[in-house]
C-alpha cells in the first residue's frame, strides 16, 4: 500500500506537487432516523498529474466521496485541502461529471452548455468558449447534435456532453463519477482515450469513480479500493503504465488482485 | 300576504328608524293590528346602492334601502322591466361639504389642487347635490367633477382629519358630518339643505312594484312601523340614541349620538322631501329619462297621502 | 447476494436538533416587524390612520375579552373552510381533466385565463340568482378567489412532471383519475402545495372584502364585517385589531399546516430542498 | 471518433401541422361557451341581472364606437403593467435573497403567510398616507396583489430544482444572484410562469375592485370606474361590456404572451410535456 | 441472419410460441426542425421464454424501440403485436426497467415502490405484495434499505430498486434498458444471475438493451444489433447456451464476431 510521500501536514505548500490531500475524511448524511454515515476515515493524497481511480462496491460512498471534493458536501470530520487550502465552495477548477444523466441545463442546447460552461467557468468571451465547445462537441461525436436540446438525447449522448463540458474546462482536478457508464464499448475506449490524452496534454489530474476493474486499469494511475457502508480505504494499488493495455502482462494479474481485495465475495461463474 | 320580509339596510346613522322598528318588533305588532299574520322579518346587511339592487331584481330581498337619487334612478330604469318604487323615506338630513382648507369659503373658491372626497360615484346621492349645488353656483353641473374623488366616508374622514392628504373637502352625512366638525379642524362650505332650498329626504326603502302589489297590508304595517318608530326616536332622543349603540356595538358617545338626532336638520320621518327636484334635476342631465308627473308616481300609493314633496 | 450493509446512524446532538427545531429567526423577524411598527405609528402620531401597535393589542384584547371577535373569526373561518375546501374540490376535478384529455386540458386553459382576472362583483347578479343574499353566495366568491389560483397551480405541476416518472406510473397500467391521484398529484406536490397556500390567501381577502357587498346578516357577521363597522366607526385600532387576528390565523395555519405538509411530504421524500 | 450520425430529418405534413397550430378546441369551447350565455340570458329574460349576448356585445360596440372604453382600458392596462411589473420585481428579489439565506428565506415565509391574506382595504390608510390619492396607491395595492403569490410560487419552484441541477451551476463557480438568474430562475419556470399568470390574474381584479375604494377622479378612471358607474345606473349591459373587455385582453395575454412564453421557453426545453 | 419462422402475418395466431413480433417498425420524434427518425423499418419476433438481446451503439434507438414495445410511442410506420393483439398502452405485462434513475416514486420508500407496482401491477393486496416484495428487495441486496426513500439512495442502489420492481411482477415480457449499467462488476454479475434464475423459473421473456457485448453474451439467447442513426437491423446471432460461461470456446469467437459487425471502426488501443 502506498503512503502519501513526504508532505503529511503540510499546510499552504503550493510548490509541492500534492493536489488534493484528504485527511481522515468522514462524511454523512442527516436522514429520519438520523446520521448515516457514508464515508468514514478516509485519508489520501493525489498528486498534480495522478489519475487516482475510487473502485467499489454500489453505495459504498464513492459518489459522496467526490461530492465532498468538489465541494457540494461538508465532511463531518476530517480535513480536505486542495494546493493546500481548504476546500470550499464548488468551483470551476473541480469540474466534476455527475453521474445522474440530468445535469445538463435543460434551456441551454448541446453547444450551448459547453459554451456557458466556459463563458462562467473561465470567463471567456462567447466567440472563444463557442470555438473551443465546438472542438470538444466534435471530439465526443456530437458534432450533429450541437443545436438540439437535451431532452431529444439518448442517455449516453447526454452523458458525452457531460464529459465534453467537463474536459474543455480543463480544470485543475477533474471529478468524474462512472461518466462511461452510459457508453457502449467502442465509445468508452475512445472517451477514456481523449482522457488520457487530455491529461497527457495539459498535465491535468483526475480523480475518477467506476465500478468497473478493467476501465480502474486503463485509466488511472492508482486505484483506492473502497470498502462497503461506511465507505473506508481498503487498498490501494499503482498501476505501471506498461500494465494498461488490456493483453498485456500485467493486466490479468492485477485485475485478479484487485477482484480479490474489492470483492471478498468469490466470483460466481454461470453454469 | 308574504310570510317573510326580508330588509337590506346599509350603514349608519340614517337607519335609526329601520334600527327602532327592529329592536322593538314594530313591524310585527302593526301587522298583527292589521289582522295579518306577522311576518317573520329578516335584517341583512348589503353595501351600496347598486348591490341592493341586484338582490332586489333577483327576488333575493323584498325591502332596499339606499340613498334617494340613486332609487329615482333605479325607478326610471326599470319602468318598463322590475318596475321598483318607493315604499318609505327614511327621514331628511343635511349633508355637509367640509373641508379643512381655510381659504375656502364657497364653491367657487376649490382650485385646481383640492380635491372632493364622495362616497360613490355618479349616481351617488351626494355626487348629485354636489352637481346640483355646481349647477346653482356656475351653470354648470359638471365642474367640479374633476376634483372628486370616490372614497368611503370613514376613510376619508380619517384622510380629512389627518391633515396631510391630497384630499381636502368631503360631502358627507351623519355622524361623519358632525365628528368633522367637532374636532375644529374643519369648517362647513355648504349645506344640502341650501341647496335644496329646504328639508329633503336622505334615504328611502324601495320595493317592486309586483311585491308592494302582492302585499299591501305588509307594506302599510311596514308604513306604520316606521311611522311608530320615528314618533318614538322625536319622543325619547336619549334612549333612542342608547338603542342605537347598543344595536349596532357603537363605540359612538350617547351624547354625541343624542345630539345628532336632536339636530335641527335631522328629521326622521317616513313622507319624502325634495323628491320632485332630485329628478327633476336627473331627468335635466339625462340620467334618466324622463321626470315623474309628481313625486307620488315615485312612491307606493299609500304614502301619496302624505304631506311630501 | 451482496447486500449494502445496513447504514451506520448515529443520533444528532441534541444542541442542533433543539436549534433546527425552534423557528427562533421567525421570532427575530416577527419581532423586529412589531417594533418598526410601533415605532413608525408613534412617530407618525395618527391613531387614525395608523395606531400603535400597543392600542392595537389592547383593542384586540377587549374585543376578545367580550368574546366578539372570537365569535366573529369562527363564524369567517367556517365560511372560509367551506368555501375554501369546495375550491380546491372544484379544482381537483378541473386538472384531472385537464390532465386527462386534450379537450379538458384546453378547456382549463381557456376557463383559467377568462375568469381568473374577473373580480368578485362581476359574479354577483350570477351568485344572486343562484344562492341569494348571504353565506352561500359568499362561499359562491370564494371558490371563484380559491379555484383559478390553485387549478393553474396544479395543473402547471402536473406538466412539470418528468417524463420517465409519468412512465413509470403508466407502465403500472395506470390511467385516468388513478394515474392523476397516485403519479402525477404526490409527483406535482411541491407545487400543489404553493397553490393551496395561494388560495388560502386568496380566500381570506375575497372572505373580508366581500362579506359586506354579498351580504351578511346583521349580527351574524365575521370578521369582515367586523373590520367593516369598526371602520365605518372610525375605530381604527380595532380594524387593526381585526387585520391581526386575520394575519395571527394565518401565522397559526402557515406554521402548523403548510409546514408540517411540507415537512411530513415533499421534504421527507426530498423533493424540495431547504 | 464515432459521431453520432446526422439526424435524418423530414418536415411534417402540412395538413398536421396547420391543425396543431390553430387553436381550433379552444374555438369551440368558446363558441359553446358564448351560446350557452345567449340562451341562458334569453331563458333567464331579466335584462337587468345578465344581459344577453348580444346585447352585451352591442353595448361593447358602441362603447368602443365611443371611444370610452379603449380609453378607459388603456387607461387600466397603464397601471396595471406599471404595478404588475413593480410586483414582479419585487418578487424576484424577496426570493432571490430567500433561495441565497437563512434569513431571507424565513422572512419570506413569514411575510407571505402574514400579508398574503389580508385585502387591499387593510392597505388603504397606509398606501394613502404613503402615495396619495390615486393612481400610486393603486399601484401599491397592485404590486401587494402580485407580489406574494408570484414569490410564493418562484419560491416554491426554487425549492423543487433538481440537485444535481443545482450541483451543475455550483460548479460552474456560480452564486448569488447569478446563481438565482442562470440556474434557479430557468429550472423553476415552469412554476414561475404559473405564478405570473396568477398574479396577472390577481392585478386584474384588483385593480377593478380598488379603483373606487382608492380615490379615483371621475376623469381618470379605468375600466373599474366604467364598470362601477355603468353598474350605478343599471347600464347591466355595459357592465358586462366591461366584464368582457377584461375576459378579451385576459385570452390576448393569455394566447400572445404565456402561451408564447410557454411555447419558446419550457416546452421548447422539455421541462413539461404536451 | 435469423428469419422469423412460420408466423409472418398470422395475425391473432396466439397459440403459437411468438410472444412479440415487430414488423417494419419505424419510430419518429417530433423536434423543433422537424421530424427525427430514431428507428427505422425494424422487423423481428421474440419467442416465448427467448432473451432478445438489443445492441448497438450510443444513440443507436435501442432506448426508443424499447419504449415503443413499452407501449409508451407509437411507431411511424410499421406494427408491432403481442401475442397477436397490436400493442396499445403501457401495461405490467411489459413491466420496463428505466435507463434513468428517476423511474422510482420519490415519495414511498424502497418497499412501498416495490410493493405499490404488485399492488397495482398485479391486484394483488397489500399483504401479499409486501411479501414479495420483500423477497425481491432482499435477493437484490437491498435488505437494509427497504425504509429509505430514493433520493438517500446511491444510484447503483436505486438502479436496483427498479429491477426488484420488474423481477417482482413477473411480466410476461420484461423490458430492460441498460438495468445494470450502474452496478460494479461483482453486482451485475449477481443480477444476470438472478435475471437468467427469474427466465428458467417462470418461462419469462426479455427484451434486453445493453452497450456490452460480454453481457449480452452472458444474458441472451439472440442478439440483435443495431445500426446508428436512424437504427436499422444490421445482424442477428444466435447465442448457444454452451458459449454463456465467459472462459467457453465459443465466447471470445463470438465476442469477436459481433465485435466487427457492430463497430465496424477498428478497435484503437491506447498506447
Ligand atoms: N442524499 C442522501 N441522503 C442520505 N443518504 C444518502 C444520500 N446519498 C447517498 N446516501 C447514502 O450514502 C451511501 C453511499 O452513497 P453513494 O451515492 O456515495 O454510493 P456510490 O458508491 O456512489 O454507489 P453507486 O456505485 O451505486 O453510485 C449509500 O448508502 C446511500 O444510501
Ligand atoms: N424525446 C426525444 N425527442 C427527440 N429526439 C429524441 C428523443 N429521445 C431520443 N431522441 C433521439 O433518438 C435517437 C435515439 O435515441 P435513444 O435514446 O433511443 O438511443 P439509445 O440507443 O438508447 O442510446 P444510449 O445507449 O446512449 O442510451 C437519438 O438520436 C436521440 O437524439
Ligand atoms: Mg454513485
Ligand atoms: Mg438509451
Amino acid at each position: 500500500m502506498n503512503v502519501a510521500p513526504r508532505l503529511t501536514g503540510l499546510v499552504g505548500d503550493t510548490t509541492s506537487s500534492t493536489l488534493l490531500k484528504l485527511d481522515h475524511v468522514s462524511i454523512s448524511y442527516p436522514t429520519r432516523e438520523g446520521i448515516l454515515t457514508a464515508v468514514e476515515d478516509v485519508s489520501f493524497t493525489l498528486a498534480a498529474g495522478e489519475r487516482l481511480i475510487l473502485l467499489g462496491p454500489s453505495g459504498c460512498g464513492k459518489s459522496t466521496l467526490l461530492r465532498a471534493v468538489g465541494g457540494f458536501l461538508k465532511p463531518s470530520a476530517g480535513e480536505m485541502r486542495m494546493n493546500g487550502r481548504r476546500i470550499g465552495a464548488p468551483g470551476p477548477d473541480r469540474m466534476t461529471v455527475f453521474q445522474e444523466f440530468d445535469q445538463l441545463l435543460p434551456w441551454r442546447t448541446v453547444l450551448g452548455n459547453v459554451r456557458y460552461a466556459l463563458e462562467r467557468g473561465k470567463s471567456l468571451p462567447r466567440r472563444d468558449a463557442e470555438g473551443i465547445a465546438r472542438r470538444w462537441l466534435e471530439r465526443v461525436g456530437l458534432k450533429n447534435f450541437i443545436d438540439a436540446f437535451p431532452h431529444t438525447l439518448s442517455g449516453g449522448m447526454k452523458q458525452r456532453v457531460a464529459i465534453a463540458r467537463a474536459f474543455a474546462l480543463e480544470p485543475a482536478l477533474l471529478l468524474m463519477d462512472e461518466p462511461f457508464a452510459a457508453l457502449d464499448a467502442l465509445t468508452r475506449r475512445q472517451m477514456q482515450d481523449e482522457l488520457l490524452k487530455l491529461c497527457d496534454e495539459t498535465g491535468n489530474t483526475a480523480l475518477f469513480v467506476t465500478h468497473g476493474i478493467d476501465e480502474a486499469i486503463r485509466v488511472g494511475t492508482r486505484i483506492l479500493a473502497l470498502t462497503p457502508h461506511p465507505g473506508r480505504l481498503a487498498a490501494t494499488f499503482d498501476v505501471p503504465p506498461e500494465t494498461r493495455a488490456r493483453g498485456s502482462s500485467g493486466f490479468g494479474e492485477l485485475e485478479r488482485r484487485i477482484q480479490e481485495t474489492v470483492f471478498s465475495a468469490p466470483e460466481v461463474d454461470h453454469v | 300576504e308574504t310570510g317573510q320580509l326580508r330588509i337590506a339596510q346599509q350603514f349608519g346613522i340614517a337607519y335609526l328608524p329601520l334600527i327602532v322598528a327592529s329592536e322593538k318588533g314594530l313591524i310585527e305588532e302593526e301587522a298583527k293590528a292589521l289582522g295579518i299574520a306577522p311576518p317573520k322579518v329578516e335584517w341583512l346587511r348589503l353595501s351600496g346602492a347598486a348591490a341592493m339592487n341586484e338582490a332586489l331584481i333577483s327576488g333575493g330581498l323584498d325591502f332596499a334601502t339606499a340613498g334617494i337619487t340613486p332609487m329615482i334612478l333605479t325607478w326610471d330604469k326599470t319602468r318598463t322591466t322590475a318596475k321598483i318604487i318607493g315604499v318609505a323615506a327614511l327621514g331628511s338630513m343635511a349633508n355637509i361639504l367640509t373641508t379643512n382648507n381655510p381659504n375656502i369659503k364657497t364653491l367657487a373658491d376649490f382650485t385646481e389642487k383640492d380635491r372632493i372626497a364622495l362616497p360613490s360615484v355618479k349616481v351617488g346621492f351626494q355626487p348629485i347635490v354636489l352637481q346640483m349645488a355646481a349647477d346653482k353656483a356656475f351653470g354648470k353641473y359638471d365642474k367640479l367633477d374633476e376634483l372628486t374623488v370616490s372614497m368611503p366616508h370613514p376613510d376619508a374622514t380619517a384622510q380629512i382629519l389627518s391633515g396631510h392628504s391630497e384630499i381636502t373637502a368631503h360631502f358627507t352625512s351623519p355622524p361623519f358630518s358632525q365628528q368633522q366638525l367637532a374636532s375644529g379642524k374643519v369648517h362647513q362650505v355648504l349645506n344640502s339643505y341650501d341647496v335644496l332650498g329646504g328639508p329633503h329626504t336622505f334615504n328611502v326603502v324601495y320595493s317592486t312594484t309586483k311585491f308592494v302589489n302582492d302585499n299591501p297590508k305588509t307594506i302599510l304595517a311596514f308604513v306604520r312601523g316606521l311611522d311608530r318608530a320615528n314618533e318614538w326616536i322625536k319622543a325619547n332622543p336619549k334612549e333612542a340614541a342608547a338603542l342605537y349603540i347598543k344595536a349596532e356595538g357603537s363605540k359612538l358617545a350617547p351624547d354625541f349620538v343624542e345630539s345628532i338626532i336632536r339636530d335641527k336638520d335631522v328629521n326622521f320621518t317616513t313622507a319624502p322631501e325634495g323628491a320632485q327636484k332630485f329628478a327633476d334635476f336627473e331627468a335635466k342631465v339625462g340620467l334618466i329619462k324622463q321626470a315623474p308627473a309628481s313625486w307620488r308616481d315615485l312612491f307606493w300609493s299609500g304614502l301619496g297621502e302624505k304631506p311630501g314633496s | 447476494m451482496s447486500d449494502v450493509a445496513a447504514p451506520k446512524l448515529v443520533r444528532a446532538p441534541a444542541l442542533r436538533r433543539a436549534l433546527e427545531g425552534t423557528p427562533w429567526r421567525r421570532f427575530i423577524i416577527l419581532a423586529g416587524f412589531a417594533l418598526a411598527w410601533e415605532l413608525y405609528a408613534r412617530w407618525l402620531d395618527n391613531a387614525l390612520l395608523l395606531p400603535t401597535l400597543g392600542a392595537t393589542l389592547s383593542a384586540l384584547w377587549s374585543a376578545v375579552l367580550s368574546g366578539e371577535l372570537p365569535n366573529r373569526a369562527l363564524t369567517s373561518l367556517r365560511v372560509l373552510i367551506t368555501g375554501y375546501a369546495l375550491g380546491v374540490a372544484v379544482a381537483a376535478v378541473l386538472t384531472t381533466l385537464a390532465a386527462l384529455s386534450r379537450w379538458g386540458n384546453e378547456a382549463l386553459g381557456l376557463l383559467t385565463s377568462m375568469f381568473n382576472p374577473l373580480p368578485a362583483i362581476a359574479l354577483l347578479p350570477i351568485a344572486l340568482l343562484w344562492f341569494g343574499v348571504g353565506t352561500p353566495s359568499l362561499i359562491f366568491v370564494i371558490v371563484h378567489s380559491v379555484l383559478w389560483p390553485v387549478a393553474l397551480a396544479c395543473y402547471g405541476g402536473f406538466l412539470a412532471v418528468p417524463p420517465t416518472l409519468r412512465m413509470a406510473g403508466r407502465n403500472l397500467g395506470l390511467s385516468g383519475g388513478r394515474f392523476v391521484a397516485e403519479i402525477l398529484v404526490p409527483a406535482a406536490f411541491p407545487q400543489i402545495l404553493s397553490g393551496l397556500r395561494i388560495g388560502w390567501a386568496f380566500a381570506w381577502r375575497t372572505l373580508i372584502a366581500a362579506e359586506l357587498v354579498f351580504g351578511v346578516s346583521a349580527r351574524s357577521g365575521g370578521i369582515g364585517w367586523f373590520i367593516y363597522t369598526s371602520r365605518a366607526q372610525l375605530e381604527t385600532a380595532s380594524v387593526f385589531a381585526g387585520l391581526l387576528t386575520v394575519i395571527v390565523v394565518g401565522l397559526v395555519v402557515e406554521g402548523l399546516i403548510f409546514r408540517t405538509l411540507t415537512r411530513i411530504t415533499v421534504q421527507r421524500w426530498g423533493q424540495v430542498q431547504t
